[in-house]
């Protein structure tokens, strides 16, 4: 894998605002603790006043896969990261300016990733002889080297924390809870973010527990009040950054769950559909299936099956009763749903399968991400198989696939892969709110003339086979999983049938190609000394690193792939244009096999298989280097 | 969907689809279809609204000849595909269709939670225990000691009852018939159709390729009075030519014994009276074996409880009365934004 | 395979291996693993000849923390994986690990099957009533009208019981204990290691993240004595501070009630007997729930059968002793050949 | 597809030997009836016979999935064609020269496959009006210029047959079932073919009901002596195919079925270990659960498990306690078991899959051939899950390759799929048998020492780890899906072991590329015009057809490719030497697929996806065709 290289730190102007806060254009923080520490709680609360200050930000939650590990372990800390910036920002950030560590075990994991230079806020009261040693540290980190190149500081956030809500009735231990507000309420001292969103929520959050309320709001505005007058190192001072300047409209910050959720309900209205949707919790699946459990009212079903086979039936199931038939899952669970994808192929019945992919193989590493599901997603079936996959890049752009499947699984009558990422699933971003008039209704028609009907009708343009749902008049018939017959549908052995039935289903789903806009380059030429080929999650590193390349006035492009499978139609000219293409993915290279098998280019691999998302700094290293050989 | 009871009344044949019938001749497959056709045609079953969901394996070939929708799906999942046709529309009436080797096998998992689910369809399990369409292996039905292409020395696993099985499932119908009972079958498959909920029916059928005469010991003319009981709720579990057997609790045990009325001082007054609610009585008889007991047939089981797609039905109806579905767009503006002028 | 006994006595945390348990604090299955660490010291089980297979779940990282072999598979397959094992080596002790959504939801199967066949391993459910590792979606097991991220309303599908689905799997050793009674579960482990065949054993056990308290109604020390009933066979069903409740038949039907010695006219003689040999008898007590009856514990059900894996060895030996093995290379030439000179 | 040429004919010579037997080269016959009408039974006597003979051969049985369909229907149609010669030959004939037609149904099916001019033999006792009318005919075949350019031999052989067996003590139903025999008993006749074998298999097949026996030994016998004694057609003679000239040595017919058996076997000797069979039955993987389960004097257990999932899960167990885990399949079921070999090539323990392939997707045509599993086979798992495939091409080759798999999984402990077709198993081919003690035994050694073992310590040629197994002191250790550490064998989530595991994985699978052959020519020049690169099955064909074109002067060569994944080491250098890459397949391209990608050589696809096997005319005429593009 890349080397790690020290991430780019954030650029410090050394202005001052009128109030006297130092203006800085971008920040890096990363909150790490124990997984009961509330580090996932503290940086979505942060998120949520950073967006509403409209700074443009984007997040990277990281947390183990044990639920709530022993206290003080290394593989219990959870990690909460998020980049805000003056200006467009596309990642998480290649590392962390400030690192806040609320154990030992948190500064032993996450140390390594803090800038040289950068600011350490440390829980004193957690560094105790016990922690330290579960740590693996030999010595305490506070009293030998291992800090001198920080900025350091230093506070018994515990303590703290518990004079703050002495005066109010909850137990030692709910006191304690509380301490990630207090954390919270000095980071809002000092990067000037809102309080009043958390104080709303914690409000809110606990209604039925008042008094656990109060101490949460008492401990952050503890801690906030801590920074204005406690005498901290003279290096550290307030900051502010300033407002992103972005397109005007509404916006709100969301993970691409949510907008996952909404884009199959904006789709399946648009096509005039109830969703059914059939899943078996997995991680980082399950919160989709949480979502949509929660919009009942929208004629959405809801069903959690036994398994991810029955998840996949019932769902196929529900499409040929005429509902929009959506199933979801990650990696094994998707492996399991390969034979009823085969029948969902062969009966040709709508279906949508939103993959969450996450580190593999098999169990792997659930919690991590990863883009390793394309070749299960292209080719893991038996028999000649295809179907169209498209994979999204940002949580907003699961909004605009989640609708794109609904349409190509409903227009050609098919089952479409959704690629999307734990990444994607957990990391949050601000969103302009799309209006959803504006997107084109696609309403399906169902099949109701009897005349000259057989299950296998297809239109001619779309080759898609016609609708006919039961309870409709006239239209009784039978599919299934055995080849059929062209001209009537009946099952059919006929050997110059399968091979037209073959050659139909695979027409059917290249013909696509001609219903999807063609590709455009992200940035730079339109051909050139290289391009770098990215899909899914990456995208914003890779468009940040060629940037930077181009910047540099290095001739290198960004292509950024969304349609998988079929793939665009201009593709192979537009990259046979490059003397070098360069494919980074979080995986050990699949859609490179796919590029070269297509269109016979030279595309060569960047894999890195880490369960993390590309750095930047990483990227653009390898472009240089590889534009030199 | 529209749905509405056909204009006139059909005959079992008008059932039949236009398909050529594919099962070896002298299948029980046969006599089951012509039992299914019937009982639609009895109840006055509107094909467009009727629908047949097979997994694989000659049972499953069933959909094929009814004029109904049909969807013949793949090995061992047609419980699955069900679910989501009956969940996607519950006006439907959809029935489950499979062998020992689809449902006990491969779908043993489907079936088990289709039934606690206690979705309303009807699942008939046609049991020949065998498996008929790969030609002959034994299967999770066969008994031990069955020869088989794949157990040629004899299969030494114990297998397991289909209708003990559905009642460790929470199944809250279950009933056993054989193919060639006419007489009975399309009232049964009335009843499990009039049943709210998952109705659970096996039909002991016999493959006569691959396991002929396996049931004759008790389905064979001559033997079907001594052979077979017939539970009927409320009424004495007799059998025998004259009725003149009768099931009874073993005085002071919880067991079963095969009586005959007029000797050792047993009356009629003696014989178990059938309880259709009673579970564990069910696991009693539905466990019943050859030669020692006769095999229980007719409605074993029967503690109707409210079906999972109704109560689906039933919540999305209270939370959309609760907070009624509002515009996407107002839906997604919903909590913290924020404006950039 | 070479299998000695060991040579000392090993102690109960020589079973533990040295990985650091990654359960959440106050988590059951710290209890259990402590259980099982001394049932085996007490038998003198050898590390090197036990097996422990899991499927994925929380309960289901049980094996990383033994000193044993073990193999932590994918979710739902342990039983088949641990068939496997069995198979290979008979000589294997081997113990399957799961929760209730590993082995009764995608597991399910699975379970039936390795029940059935009364292959000799040992089977402990964990049961949480709740997917842990996934955070906290409702299980098969989930009662009607648990809330859970997936079932925000509220479940509507009634549950499964493990030990009513065990029986009507044919399982021919069902038992049921709690978590943290750790006077009970090591001696029950041994029954069930010293049971010949597949051994189910449902350990109640508290998910305090997502779970907490679901059993507290008859777990809790003050609950214990109303709220369980200890089943030993050949013993009467006492239960109650001071045995003074009990269960019986309710004359003339065949269903439990419960009873106060000493209330209208109830003897401890009329307090039923518990007969572990007795199926129905078995379904009626595994299947008794709160707050009406006390949940049964113990032994509810033991009719040992001959072990798949030892009938698969005779059969093995039967078949190598009629026609042992030739060399291959005279395998091949048997049957019709030619030979080209 | 490519259209239906006329096949080619066997070349007559018109000779005669010195009984007056007319001499052939070669001669396709195809009998055809009803499935009840015993048509394989009749094929695998008469092939019996023939490989008895000395004739080089080869077979094509063709049926229904259909158990025993309805009497007279054309879907319940049942044929075995076989393909005898003087020389060596590789297909089961393009065309029929002989077809015998024992129903109408069997006609209308088969009649446009036979050579113009060829023999058709009816059994005119099926002609009447039901069953004409069953198979499709408006009117009678025999009474239109249906026939009119054939050789019909009208017989009926129903009333012969009953004739035959008058004598003898059996129903009219078990009479009437001998006409298969009676059958047999002409063309033994008519080909010179000896009736010992049949009567051996008769006498011995029946032993327990003699009347049976007896019945259908006078059937054959009459059979023939109708041959010798009736006055048939002028045209019609008697044939004799002189024996062909094979390397010396001791033979006999097999199918791919019987070879992949012994093939594990022997694998399994070899490498020291007892197999673990877990598998459920599909058709057409389950002969070999049938064979195997025969086998168990030799340790074999076989365990037939609730589905697919449980039987390569009970393999994986088994392979974990020290057995060697084999599973079998066809697609559909590889589908569900794909899950499960994500965990075997995590925890890297040896694991063979059979994958009988058939045609797909879905359920598709159980009964019929195909080769469309090559993607699932590469690609077909979440994650990056890479495995050795190997490919066998006869029955023959399915033995060899059975002890390769054996060979690979063992000693780089990895899952090793072993790709077969519905077409291997059921056909016949005659087999030289093999020494075993020609094979180099490769025995496993389990790990015994304890000293620093932990379970992934790996090999540093192979990169295999080693292998402990239960029952061993001191080793005790815990495997599973979860990534492991690279130094320690235990769970780990940190970053850049998955990343140094994921690419070890897929490097000790490529480094198979030198423990492997390099790649041959089967026929032509190592560099040329063109080069048809086949896998599977298809070999024969391409290899006549391929010599075909050599013989006429074309500068064609052909390819066999064994090792799918990973191809041998010199396949790339080797193709690019060609200007011409074609590559049938019956499938809708995948292997092409491959060849792009790794070689970026601009191989073409011809695909044939009909469930039934290349006819060497078709290929012949696509190769000549494409040369001159
Ligand atoms: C995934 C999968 N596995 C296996 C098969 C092969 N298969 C088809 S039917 C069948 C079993 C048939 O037995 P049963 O369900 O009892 O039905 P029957 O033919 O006896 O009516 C099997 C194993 C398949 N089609 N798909
Ligand atoms: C094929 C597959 N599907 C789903 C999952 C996700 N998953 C992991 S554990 C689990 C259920 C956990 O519940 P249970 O078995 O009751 O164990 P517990 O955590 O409660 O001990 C699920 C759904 C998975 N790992 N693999
Ligand atoms: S094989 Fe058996 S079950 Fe199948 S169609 Fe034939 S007789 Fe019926
Ligand atoms: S989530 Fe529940 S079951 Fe899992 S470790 Fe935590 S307490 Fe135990
Ligand atoms: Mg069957
Ligand atoms: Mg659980």
């Amino acid at each position: 894998m890349p080397t790690n290289l020290i991430g780019t730190m954030a650029t410090q102007l050394k202005e001052t605002d009128e109030s006297g806060r130092e203006i800085l254009d971008s920040v890096v923080i990363r909150f790490a603790g124990d997984s009961g520490d509330g580090m996932q709680l503290t940086g979505t609360q942060f998120t949520q006043s950073t967006a509403l200050m409209g700074n443009d930000l984007s997040t990277f939650p990281d947390f183990p896969a044990e639920i709530r590990a022993p206290v003080g372990t290394t593989y219990g800390v959870s990690a909460f990261q998020i980049n805000f910036a003056s200006h467009a920002i596309k990642t998480p950030g290649d590392a962390p300016d400030v690192l806040v560590a609320m154990n030992p075990a948190a500064l032993k994991v996450h140390l390594k990733d803090l800038v040289p230079g950068g600011t350490l806020i440390l829980n004193l009261g957690a560094f105790n002889a016990r922690n330290i040693e579960k740590a693996g540290y030999k010595e305490s980190p506070l009293e030998d080297n291992t800090l001198d190149s920080y900025r350091v500081i230093e506070i018994d956030i515990s303590k703290m924390t518990l004079a703050a809500v002495e005066h109010i009735d909850v137990t030692q231990k709910e006191a304690l809870r509380a301490k990630n507000l207090w954390t919270l309420g000095l980071m809002c001292w000092m990067y000037d973010r809102d309080r009043q969103p958390t104080i709303d929520w914690l409000n809110q959050r606990f209604g039925k527990l008042p008094l656990i309320a109060e101490a949460n709001i008492a401990a952050l505005n503890a801690g906030h009040a801590f920074g204005e007058t406690a005498e901290l190192p003279s290096e550290i001072s307030t900051y502010v950054v300033p407002k992103a300047k972005v397109e005007p409209g509404i916006y709100r910050a969301v993970t691409g769950v949510e907008t996952t959720c909404w884009g199959l309900l904006t789709g399946a209205q648009k096509a005039g559909l109830n969703i059914f949707f059939g899943s078996y919790p997995i991680t980082p699946a399950s919160p989709l299936l949480h979502s949509l459990s929660n919009l009942k009212a929208y004629g959405v079903v809801t069903f959690q099956a036994e398994d991810e086979i029955s998840a996949v039936c019932s769902a196929l199931g529900a499409s040929y009763a005429g509902s929009l038939g959506i199933t979801s899952s990650s990696g094994p669970g998707v492996a399991l749903k390969s034979e009823a994808l085969g029948l969902a192929v062969v009966t040709e019945l709508p279906l949508i399968i939103v993959n969450f992919q996450r580190a593999g193989p098999s169990t792997g590493l659930p919690t991590k991400t990863e883009q390793s599901d394309l070749y299960q997603s292209v080719y893991g079936r038996n028999g000649d198989t295809p179907m169209p996959v498209i994979a999204a890049s940002t949580a907003s752009d699961c909004y605009d696939c989640a609708i794109e499947a609904v349409r190509l699984a409903t227009k050609y009558m098919t089952p479409v892969m959704f690629l999307n990422e734990g990444f994607l699933a957990n990391a949050a971003e601000p969103w302009k709110l799309p209006d959803t008039d504006d997107v084109e209704p696609f309403p399906v028609e169902f099949a109701s003339e009897t005349e000259g009907f057989h299950p296998y009708l297809r239109d001619e343009k779309t080759l898609a086979r016609n609708w006919a749902i039961p309870g409709t008049e006239g239209l009784e018939h039978r599919i299934g999983g055995i080849e059929k017959d062209y001209d009537s549908g009946n099952i059919s052995y006929d050997s110059d049938n399968h091979h037209k039935m073959t050659k139909v289903r695979a027409q059917k789903i290249l013909g696509i190609a001609d219903d999807i806009p063609e590709q455009e380059v992200v940035s730079g030429n339109n051909s050139g000394k290289m391009v770098v080929v990215g899909w899914g999650s990456t995208f914003g590193a890779i468009e940040q690193a060629t940037r930077r390349c181009q910047e540099d006035g290095l001739d290198v492009s960004h292509i950024h792939i969304r349609y998988i499978w079929p793939l665009a139609r201009n593709l192979g000219e537009l990259l046979k244009g490059f003397d070098k293409i360069l494919v980074p993915e979080m995986n050990n290279g699949q859609l490179v096999t796919l590029l070269r098998s297509e269109y016979l280019v030279p595309a060569e691999s960047l894999a890195q298989i880490t369960g993390q998302p590309f750095k930047v700094s990483d990227l653009e290293r390898e472009i240089r280097s590889r534009m030199e050989d | 969907m529209n749905v509405q009871s056909p204009p006139v009344a059909l005959k079992p044949n008008d059932y039949a689809s236009d398909q050529e019938v594919r099962w070896c001749p002298g299948c029980g497959d046969y006599a089951i279809v012509k039992a299914v056709q019937k009982a639609l045609s009895n109840m006055g079953a509107d094909p467009k609204n009727t629908v047949f969901v097979s997994g694989i394996g000659c049972a499953a070939r069933f959909p094929y000849y009814m004029a109904t929708y049909g969807f013949h799906t793949i090995h061992g999942r047609a419980p699955a595909v069900a679910t989501g046709v009956k969940l996607a529309n519950p006006d439907l009436d959809v029935w489950v269709i499979g062998g020992d080797g689809d449902m006990l096998s491969i779908g043993g998992n489907h079936t088990l939670h289709v039934l606690r689910r206690n979705i309303d369809v009807q699942v008939l399990l046609f049991n020949n225990e065998i498996y008929g369409l790969t030609k002959g292996q034994y299967s999770p039905t066969s008994k031990v000691g069955t020869r088989s292409p794949s157990t040629p020395a004899g299969s030494v696993d114990s297998p397991v009852s289909a209708c003990v099985f559905a009642l460790g499932c929470n199944a809250r119908f279950v009933a056993r018939s054989v193919d060639t009972n006419l007489k009975v079958l399309p009232g049964l498959m009335q009843e499990a159709k009039e049943n709210t909920g998952a109705s659970f029916v096996e039909i002991l059928q016999n493959c006569i390729v691959y396991n002929d005469g396996v049931y004759s010991s008790f389905t064979d003319k001559a033997n079907i009075a001594d052979g077979q009981v017939v539970c009927e709720h409320g009424k004495p579990l007799l059998f025998g030519k004259e009725n003149e057997k009768g099931l009874r609790m073993t005085p002071g045990k919880m067991e079963l014994e095969v009586v005959t009325i007029g000797e050792n001082g047993v009356t009629e007054a003696d014989i178990l009276i059938h309880d259709e609610t009673n579970r564990p009585l069910a696991l009693m008889l539905a466990g019943m074996q050859p030669p020692n007991f006769p095999v229980a047939m007719g409605v074993i089981f029967r503690d109707p409880g409210p079906s999972y797609d109704a109560a689906v039905y039933d919540q999305i109806a209270e939370m959309t009365e609760k907070s009624p579905a509002i515009p996407i767009n107002e839906l997604m503006h919903k909590g913290k934004t924020w404006t950039v002028v």
